[in-house]
């Protein structure tokens, strides 16, 4: 199964949770994490946005991210799915999912690869606003967050 | 011969998603790459005087001790924005 | 919509996370956490296993634990769902589900709840194994993890 | 007159899942009602003398100094293992 995926098309979460532990009877904790469009960002009501990516780069920082929490945890499970293209409010646009033996693991593997996925994978959101379209700015709070990983 | 890779609010910033350029033989790292691209003025200054732009090398982040080589794909962007 | 249920019935953890963020653009974070039933417990295979629990006081500990978290995070929404009875390997056992803005406030309240509700919600496991049924006991690690949110 | 319910594991000790039972007037908390159902000996000797029973009143969790009262419901159970 592949482990990580870049695409247009919307993504089935139940049948992303279900394949990561359907045969698995050791699979004690499955952790998701899901990202979703908000209708507002920095006060402005956001109507679309368009996500670019790096194609080839994108995939190559996914697997990176999933092989470096693989390795640091007890892991059973991984899937991470990003989209790309043009999404509306309430559109989800990142999963992340982790499974395994115990919760710890999973929490923190799972917290992980959204941390770094925000501060390493090649992806830039560019909002559409009554205003016009505007590029979203990188907030320090994600470099934070991906930095306490290293302590 | 590199090829490079513009993205986002630079690639709109400078109109070009991409070029190939013959690397000079003083040009051995991304740190002289970007002063090469910064000396073409007008919105190439501005954009590669700024802080914040992160660069790849064969898309493999990288940073401005980062080697470069012909052959190599190398790009410039904002930081990332996705998840 | 009720935030907790305590049921001997299976539930759809696709339509709690579905419930959890439809209608409101705002969200955009969602954490879920599915516990699941082990087919292994202590090095011995495990065939069933039965929750017993104290009827009225389990809805009491968990309302409490929801409303603690809602108190400390910034939420907007928290599904608590748990099952009693007779499980089988591979059944999820519980689903804490949390919606937020943000997603630091989704992952700690998440991972409270489930840490809290394995050390102070009355729910007791007995399984079944090749030499008889057994009660399982309280892991030590359980309240250490509770511990960690009084720090 | 207060309800005394047991569960899991100490249910099955003491073969009894709750009792009724008049409240002798000196006891006033969680710790004096151990003792006394410890005196009863047997079973319930050995099962209130462990440190690691839990209780509750009135569908709290409780602690050994907390008060009971006429019309209390209370409960003595086994570490939880929820979830």
């Amino acid at each position: 199964m592949n482990r990580i995926s870049v695409q247009t098309e919307p993504f089935d979460i139940a049948a992303v949770q279900d394949k990561l532990r359907a045969g698995n009877p050791a699979v004690g904790a499955l952790v998701s994490f899901i990202g979703l469009m908000r209708d507002i960002n920095e006060g402005d009501a956001v109507s679309t946005m368009t996500l670019e990516h790096y194609p080839g780069m994108t995939e190559k920082a996914l697997e990176a991210i999933v092989a470096e929490a693989d390795e640091r945890w007890d892991l059973m499970g991984i899937r991470v799915i990003h989209r790309v293209g043009e999404l509306k409010p309430q559109d989800p646009i990142v999963l992340v999912a982790v499974a395994s033996a115990h919760r710890g693991e999973a929490f923190r593997a799972c917290e992980f690869i959204i941390d770094y996925l925000k501060n390493r994978a090649p992806f830039w959101k560019k909002e559409r606003t009554a205003a016009g379209e505007r590029w979203v700015d990188a907030r320090h709070s994600d470099k934070e967050a991906e930095e306490r990983w290293s302590e | 011969m590199i090829r490079i890779l513009y993205f986002a609010r630079l690639r709109e910033q400078l109109q070009t998603d991409s070029e190939r350029l013959e690397l000079p033989a003083d040009i051995t790292d991304i740190a002289a790459l970007s002063r090469l691209l910064r000396a073409r003025g007008g919105v190439w200054e501005e954009a590669f005087s700024g802080p914040t732009l992160m660069s790849a090398v064969n898309q493999e982040v990288a940073n401005p001790d980062t080697a470069i080589a012909d052959g190599d794909e190398v790009a410039f962007f904002p930081p990332v924005t996705g998840g």
